[in-house]
């Protein structure tokens, strides 16, 4: 089990060190593909079975293809990208060691207070989930398809911007 | 309660106000709101009289333990007949035919709203939160209606009175922190803070350069407000709250301030002479006469203190007066510079009786209001110090030669050939009437005015901080 | 019946102002004429049966005024045989004087207006003169100084009476500030300007004190009385029409002055320093205006200056004690003065409006009643034996003999140059050749001819009112006919043959002096009046300005303080996120490590 | 032994503090604006890990819930920009992040 993690966080790290320090968008792009199903594996290993999956639709499957298609509309592959200063590069990359650096040693000087206790396992399966959903959760539930629909309308509106603009 | 009344009526009105556009309509309403606001503070007088204290508190903010506390005294009670006069005598002589009327008469509502709320406050937190109310309207009738140079002078006025009222934030926190026991230093300190905003308000002599070009921009029915009550805050702002929060700080630097005030009226009435323009000069002159009334508060004589409100209510009706005449010229002839106007007293004889009869009461003519008022404010200062006496008596001397010089350059002297005819409407006729009668009565029989405002009636309540 | 009288003399004057001035419109022309004049005759009848009936001084309460803290103020009447005197003496040259104007004004537009002013001045002198404080004097005394104001500059188209108007106003208005501080004083010390009150507790008073407070008094006087340092206005009031100038600037107005130093006697007694001051200021004031008189060319500026000689008399005669000869004098001058006035009104008539003696001469075949008259007014005012003047002047000279040798002297002089002065005005203007050009003057009507009448008669008679003693008649007599006789003569001999006059002018410097009233204007204008208003004028340009600048060096300084941080916001959403990051790993780092 | 025992809770804390650096770091690093959108959903992915790992040690299902609604708003959050980016990139024609400094102070 523990190396299991191992290799999946290995995978994980390393998949989004690439989306960040490659020049191809797409390679990037694919990478964050891998660190996604990577993540996922590490659900499943959490026995959240039911947000594994939904990972993998949601994130993998819809957010993924939605940036694939948006860089094809775009053709971005052609144009070299322009990269920032290589001063300010190095300091950002400074200050975000240095952010790493802070959680990690709060992470140590804080006092473990997580304490385990064994009882059963319980698995985040979807029968487990489902009732919490829909009863305790259920006025944020629905709240969630009210900014869905917000959402749409926004990139509706947004979207048809340039057609108006083009027929006066 | 009716005090309550009395002071969110206005706002309500005010609010109805900005929703009518018809000009017909809104004045209408306008003058229908000013009338019901009379006959409240009458009636509260009336209330006053019969029980000799007026008050009303609410709990508001419970943490803070601030408290809606409003408490009027007899003073007060003359500032609010005031503050409901002059704006009836400003509604009544605007005429309607300007810009979007309706939202013109609510600001002016809204000010008297916020002077009602002033005049009736009796914890500090209030009356910083009325003070800074009332810089609004002005500004934003400066802004809309003003005259040419008005975004310079709209600038200049909100400056200077955002910095006075920040100088009376400080100060309130001040006074809060300590929880209403200020030491002797505190008090000093208090008392400097609290001095620097109410002389911007007055306005004594160093702090008063948005005063000439202010008066000189708004149309007439703000500078009759900002004349006849806005200045008066300042004064009440002495009398409510210097003298309870930093009474040592007043005794210790009441010579300094008297002596300021005495340049300022020096000063107002040497500069009130070389005006080239008719509202300039009633600018400067009202320079002098608040200087002289400030210089009485601090005198520390019941007859000086009381002298000096009295005075407040007179000299709020001669500006009306003055203010009114130079609007109702305006109006026909277009200009209210001196070089070009005369002749006007062979045209229309009644206005240039009701003007001889302000400027009259305006320079302290026996048998006028401004009489009795300017013999018990010399008085008071004659007894801190002759020499302060004879200084302020100069005003007497200058004021009526600036006076009569604007009357002679207004009224006399055979007048540009195409000056219109001069007809006053009913309205302007009764108007101008009731205010030269009501000068006159002043004048002789001014005690029922002054029984209205004995010293007896400070003691009773002491605005504490916020309760 | 003395309370009915009293209040019936105010009140005359005060409701003939009223009808006139609210029912002006509606009355067909003289009926408001004749309305004042009414009304001024009411008050002169009931005053003067006030003086016959009642011996008795008494106060009547009117309504008191106010009261404040320890100072209070009442206004009440008070009857003593002064003030009912002088009540008597205003109303009745001031009726004969309306019924002149009647005629004198009856071509103006503004005929109603006149009248109005005339009563209401006919009403705030009778409350100078009655009331029985100071500070009801006040009102009278600033009442006074606005009717002056409103009747110099009755024709106020033309400019120049506009502004000796306002001149008048504001030097009238400069020794009200003495006179109220002197009020301020009394309110101070007994919380009341009663008479009675001062006047008792007055002595008790600190020596300083009181010389104060008398002082003030004196600047009151010399304010409204035209003496040395403010008179320049009364040669300029001569613009109003001449019933004003007789009853304003001649009879009445001009001796509220003597009337406050004789009602506060008791003051002044207290206070030596200042009484010298009074007899110093009255006599310099009585040589100054002989000696401008002597060579002023305007009619009504002569007169001007003899008034203000003659009051100069006054006030020293009230200075060194003698209040009686003073008011006696005063008496005399307001009858005969008033006549030299209306006669030179009825000459100025006449000609249509010719002032310049000069421009006059042999008047006495065209106006032999006017001549006649002025005549009777001239010996008057000179001191010829059987007329009044000389009683009255010469009773101020005993005094002043008796007073002090100096001013005794003086004021011989004095009379010896104004005895000059007046036959150089009845001979220019009635005698010598007609320098009139074409016109032909004619005499006044009949309604201008009975007060001149009426005036000639009192100025004879006049004299007996207080009967000299025996003892100083007869020398004093035989050296005033001489210096008559003397200066009479002298007089003719220079202006009374047919003689070209102008060509005469001598323009030697001391004549020149004298034409401009030694500059006395002009100093002050330079003096004092020039660099105050330029001072105003540069405070109003520089230091506006330099507080407009301060405004504004304020304002940008604000600007300027803000200006780096406005520099950050460059943008750029890079530089946004990681000046958040920072931050928050600030945060980080602050709150946990 | 379950899993959860044989893993202590820091390595997690560790694995996400790492993944959330680098994806801030791609935030501050790349210029072109699907990066940057990219970067900001992995750093919501490394909450979200930490988020359930947690909600397993403590055996409570609202952290899941909490992880299901992050989605739900990052995907509206994704949809929104794209679309933003779409007619950035036709008004200025390039993505690049630097060039949108229009909104100046």
């Amino acid at each position: 089990m523990v190396t299991l993690f191992l290799v999946l966080s290995l995978l994980t790290v390393l998949s989004a060190l690439c989306v960040v320090f490659t020049r191809n968008l797409i390679y990037s792009v694919l990478s964050l593909i891998v660190c996604f199903f990577a993540i996922a594996g590490h659900y499943v290993l959490l026995k959240a079975s039911f947000l594994a999956v939904i990972q993998v639709i949601v994130y993998a499957g819809a957010i993924m293809v939605l940036f694939l298609f948006m860089l094809m509309l775009m053709n971005l592959n052609k144009k070299a990208e322009a990269s920032k200063p290589f001063s300010l590069k190095v300091v950002a990359v400074g200050v975000c060691l240095l952010v790493l650096v802070a959680l990690v040693s709060i992470v140590f000087l804080s006092a473990p207070r997580v304490c385990f206790a064994p009882l059963a396992p319980v698995s985040g399966s979807v029968s487990a989930l489902g009732p919490l959903l829909f009863n305790e959760y259920a006025i944020p539930f629905e709240l969630t398809s009210i900014l869905f629909l917000s959402a749409v309308a926004g990139v509706v509106m947004i979207g048809s911007y340039g057609k108006k603009a083009k027929k006066q | 309660m009716i005090l309550l009344g009395v002071i969110l009526f206005p706002f309500l009105s005010a609010i109805v106000s900005f929703f009518l556009h018809s000009e017909k309509g809104s004045k209408a309403w306008a003058l229908l709101s000013v009338f019901i606001e009379g006959f409240l503070v009458f009636f509260s007088a009336y209330l006053y009289s019969q029980a000799g204290y007026l008050s009303v508190e609410i709990p508001w903010i419970q943490t803070l333990g601030i408290h809606l506390h409003f408490g009027v005294r007899g003073f007060e009670l003359w500032m609010m007949i005031l503050s409901a006069v002059v704006p009836a005598m400003a509604v009544v002589s605007s005429s309607s035919k300007r810009a979007n009327p309706g939202s013109y008469y609510g600001l002016l509502l809204g000010m008297q709203g916020a002077l009602m709320g002033l005049f009736a406050c009796a914890n500090l937190f209030l009356f910083y939160i009325f003070w800074e109310l009332s810089i609004l309207p002005s500004f934003f009738l400066l802004m809309g209606w003003g005259g040419l140079r008005k975004e310079k002078t709209a600038v200049t006025y909100v400056v200077y009175s955002l910095a006075g009222s920040f100088a009376l934030l400080a100060g309130l926190l001040y006074v809060f922190m300590s929880g209403g026991q200020v030491s002797v230093y505190g008090q000093m300190g208090v008392f400097i803070l609290f001095f620097i905003a109410v002389a911007i308000k007055i306005p004594l002599w160093p702090f008063h350069s948005w005063q000439p070009d202010t008066y000189e921009q708004t149309d007439h029915a703000t500078t009759m407000m900002v004349a006849g009550v806005l200045s008066k805050m300042g004064l009440l702002g002495i009398l409510k709250v210097m003298l309870l929060f930093a009474p040592l700080g007043a005794v210790f630097s009441s010579d300094k301030v008297i002596g300021l005030a005495i340049v300022s009226i020096l000063y107002g009435s040497s500069l009130a002479l070389v005006q080239g323009h008719f509202k300039r000069v009633i600018a400067y002159s009202s320079l002098a006469h608040m200087g002289l009334m400030a210089a009485s508060l601090f005198s520390g004589t019941s007859e000086g203190i009381q002298g000096s409100i009295f005075q407040m209510g007179s000299h709020a009706l001669n500006v009306v007066g003055l203010i009114w005449i130079g609007h109702i010229i305006y109006e026909r002839t277009g200009t209210l510079k001196l070089a070009e106007l005369g002749g006007i007293r062979s045209r229309s004889p009644f206005l240039s009786a009701v003007f001889l009869v302000v400027i009259l009461g305006s320079i302290g003519f026996p048998l006028t209001n401004g009489f009795v008022g300017e013999t018990l404010m010399l008085f008071g200062l004659y007894s801190v110090h002759p020499l302060f006496a004879i200084l302020a008596g100069l005003s007497l001397v200058l004021g009526a030669w600036y006076m009569m010089r604007l009357f002679q350059a207004v009224m006399l002297g055979k007048g540009n050939s195409n000056l219109p005819e001069f007809n006053l409407t009913w309205s302007e006729r009764i108007g101008l009437g009731v205010i030269m009668v009501s000068i006159v009565g002043m004048g002789i029989f001014p005690q029922p005015f002054l029984d209205f405002v004995t010293p007896s009636s400070f003691k009773e309540s002491d605005s504490s901080c916020t309760q | 019946m003395m309370l009915f009288g009293m209040i019936a003399t105010l009140a005359f004057p005060l409701i003939g102002f009223f009808l006139i001035t609210l029912l002006g419109r509606v009355l067909p022309r003289p009926v408001g004429g004749w309305l004042a004049c009414v009304s001024v005759a009411g008050a002169f009848i009931s005053a003067g049966t006030v003086l016959l009936t009642c011996e008795s001084s008494a106060t009547i309460g009117l309504f008191n005024w106010f009261e404040v803290g320890n100072v209070s103020a009442h206004f009440s009447i008070l009857v003593d045989s002064l003030s009912l005197w002088m009540s008597v003496m205003i109303t009745g040259v001031g009726g004969l004087i309306h019924v002149y104007a009647l005629g004198y004004m009856k071509d103006d537009v503004r005929l109603n207006s006149f009248f109005a002013y005339f009563n209401l001045f006919v009403f705030f002198m009778l409350v100078l003169v009655l009331s029985d404080s100071f500070l009801g004097m006040f009102i009278g005394w600033e009442g006074v100084g606005l009717c002056s104001y409103l009747l110099i500059g009755f024709w106020y188209e033309t400019h120049a009476y506009a502004i000796a108007a306002k001149k008048a106003f504001v030097m009238n208005r400069i020794g009200d500030l003495g006179f109220l501080f002197a009020i301020l004083m009394m309110l101070f010390f007994w919380g009341t300007t009663q008479f009675s009150v001062v006047f008792i507790q007055g002595l008790g008073l600190g020596a300083g004190v009181l010389t104060a407070m008398t002082m003030g008094l004196l600047i009151g006087a010399v304010g409204k009385s035209a003496q040395i340092p403010l008179f320049t206005w009364l040669p300029d009031a001569m613009a109003g029409p001449t019933p004003v100038s007789a009853l304003i600037h001649a009879a009445t107005m001009v001796t509220a002055g003597v009337y406050l130093i004789a009602r506060s006697h008791v003051l002044f007694s207290g206070a030596p320093l200042t009484s010298l001051m009074v007899v110093g200021l009255g006599v310099a004031t009585a040589v100054f205006g002989a000696l401008v008189a002597l060579v002023q060319r305007d009619i009504k500026k002569v007169l001007a200056y003899s008034t203000m000689s003659q009051l100069g008399y006054m006030v020293s005669a009230a200075g060194f004690g003698a209040y009686s000869a003073a008011l006696f004098h005063m008496t005399t001058h307001a009858f005969f003065k008033a006549l030299l006035f209306l006669a030179a009104g009825n000459v100025i008539h006449g000609l249509h409006g010719e002032q310049d003696i000069f421009k006059m001469g042999g008047l006495r075949k065209k106006l032999p009643f006017t001549f006649v008259v002025f005549l009777i007014g001239t010996l008057a005012i000179v001191g010829c034996p059987p007329f009044s003047g000389f009683f009255s002047k010469d009773a101020i000279l005993a005094e002043a003999f008796a007073y002090s040798r100096t001013v005794f002297v003086v004021l011989c002089v004095v009379s010896v140059m104004s005895s000059f002065y007046m036959f150089r005005l009845l001979f220019l203007t009635f005698f010598g050749n007609a320098r009139y050009g074409e016109k032909h003057p004619h005499e006044g009507a009949l309604v201008m001819q009975i007060p001149l009448a009426i005036l000639a008669v009192l100025a004879t008679v006049g004299g007996c009112l207080d009967w000299p003693q025996e003892s100083i008649l007869t020398p004093v007599l035989g050296v005033t006919l001489v210096v008559l006789a003397l200066s009479g003569g002298v007089a003719y001999f220079i202006f009374g043959k047919q003689v070209d006059v102008l060509a005469k002018q001598p323009v030697s410097m001391g004549y020149r002096m004298l034409w401009n009233k030694f500059y006395v204007d002009e100093v002050y204008q330079r003096i004092i009046v020039g660099p105050f208003l330029s001072l105003s004028r540069g405070l109003n340009q520089y230091f506006e300005i330099f507080l407009g600048k301060l405004d504004v060096v304020s304002l940008r300084s604000v600007r300027w303080v803000g200006y780096p941080f406005k520099k950050m916001q460059d943008g750029n959403s890079g530089t946004y996120i990681l000046v958040m990051t920072v931050g928050i790993l600030c945060l980080l780092v602050g709150l946990f490590l | 032994m379950t899993y959860l025992e044989t893993i202590p809770s820091e390595w997690y804390l560790i694995l996400s503090a790492i993944v959330f650096c680098i994806g801030l770091c791609g935030v501050l690093i790349r210029r072109n604006a699907m990066s940057v959108l990219m970067c900001i959903e992995m750093m919501l992915n490394a909450v979200m890990l930490l988020l359930v790992a947690f909600s397993g040690y403590y055996r409570d299902f609202s952290a899941q819930i909490a992880v299901f609604f992050i989605m739900i708003v990052a995907a509206a959050e994704v949809a929104v920009g794209l679309v933003i980016f779409s007619m950035m990139f036709k008004k200025t024609s390039s993505i690049d992040l630097d060039d949108w400094g229009h909104l100046k102070g």
